[in-house]
């Protein structure tokens, strides 16, 4: 399930929701939350803007969690981000991953977030306390994390069950 | 697709520099992705150097080195930082 | 926060409740929770028992938290394993750490998990529907990843931020 | 800790298997852990083969190397199942 949407959601009802779409099978669930946080130290985020690509959006996102189904033990995740006007503390994403196995559940929730980062098109923009604006950069351990995705073999990656 | 024109839609800083987020740009011929970067610095060269710019064609990541065709989306951006 | 208790706990609330303790500092959020499932193949577990060693358990996953918060950046984690008598699909166990970095708060939160599951006195019994009665066995999948954990290093256990 | 005894812990299975959750075990002089679970074994043959029993003493997880003296709590035990 993938959603992007203004509206700020519900962190409980949506690892309810993906517990019982894959009720039973699933002895362990692993969630990602992302907040709002000073990105400038000492400035304190104001607000954040994010701007995204509607349609390529959604399609990255759901191709991000397709890669994750076929390459751990993981049945569909949910992933919810926001869009708009965001304040200091609020959540941005949800990544929710179930799994009978518990390192398949970890790996799948922190690939698709590291891919949702350098793929799925969001922009950041950030207003300082003080007025300032500016578009927020991609930081390159971001990419560097996604490139080692790549190069993973099940044996670095501890893959196993 | 087909058309003598792609659809170009810019996002975040890229919108902020060029002033609009949507525009039709006439193409006839096919182009490579690099090429099509140079005219576009020609035209607003506040996006210098364009060739830093990320490219995605009917709304998939692509290189520069993609054809873009006559009646494609185009989109121009800079690294996204979602998440 | 370690606790030990019998009632169920809201994974919701206890999140909440992290995000209190350290708000500010950590703009990722991740979490582990573990559920009752049918451990025999078609038998479908009727009951669980949870035993445990009061007091040890305690001290012992604080000592866990203690080395996650010594070997990443994250604060406090929460901690809240049940025991006693729970049934099919129930939660067993709650594991939730923030951080200012995705990667240490997902390693610190697996860490602590697969240490409780080899170090952490807990002992589960199983009741199948067929009235039959067995004490489970320890995987020795969880005794390989706790011992995996000590032979990690910075490099092959992705612990860039 | 001083004393002329130990207090012993059992759990779960073992527990099953002797019966009893929590009893006084005299003890005058130390004792290594794989030398008291023999002494174990030899009071409760059902626990046969003892030594692949884990110990923790005082509430820590040991090796049979351990010296166990008087007055210490040891608690008896399978491997953990928790999580």
């Amino acid at each position: 399930m993938v959603i992007v949407q203004t509206e700020d959601f519900n962190a409980a009802e949506l690892t309810a929701a993906l517990r019982k779409r894959h009720a039973g099978q699933a002895g362990a669930l692993v969630t990602f939350t992302g907040y709002v946080r000073d990105y400038t130290e000492g400035q304190g985020t104001h607000t954040l803007f994010l701007e995204h690509y509607p349609g390529m959006c959604e399609r990255e996102i759901t191709d991000i969690c397709q890669q994750a189904i076929e390459r751990w033990q993981v049945p569909e995740p949910t992933v919810v981000h926001r869009v708009g006007e965001l304040h200091n503390g609020e959540q941005i994403v949800y990544v929710g991953v179930a799994s009978a196995h518990r390192g398949d559940a970890f790996r799948a929730c922190e690939f698709i977030i590291d891919a949702l980062k350098t793929r799925a098109p969001f922009w950041k923009r950030e207003t300082l306390a003080s007025g300032e604006r500016f578009w927020v950069q991609q930081r390159e351990s971001d990419a560097e994390k996604t490139a080692q995705w790549a190069h993973d073999t099940p044996n670095n990656a501890k893959e196993s069950s | 697709m087909s058309g003598t024109a792609i659809n170009v839609l810019y996002f975040a800083q890229v919108a902020e520099l060029t002033g609009t987020r949507l525009e039709s740009w006439p193409l006839a011929e096919p182009v490579s992705g690099a090429q099509w970067l140079e005219q576009l610095e020609a035209r607003y060269p506040q996006l210098a150097p364009a060739q830093r710019l990320k490219l995605a064609v009917n709304q998939f990541h692509v290189k520069h080195s993609v054809v873009i065709n006559p009646g494609d989306e185009v989109a121009v951006f800079e690294p996204v930082t979602g998440g």
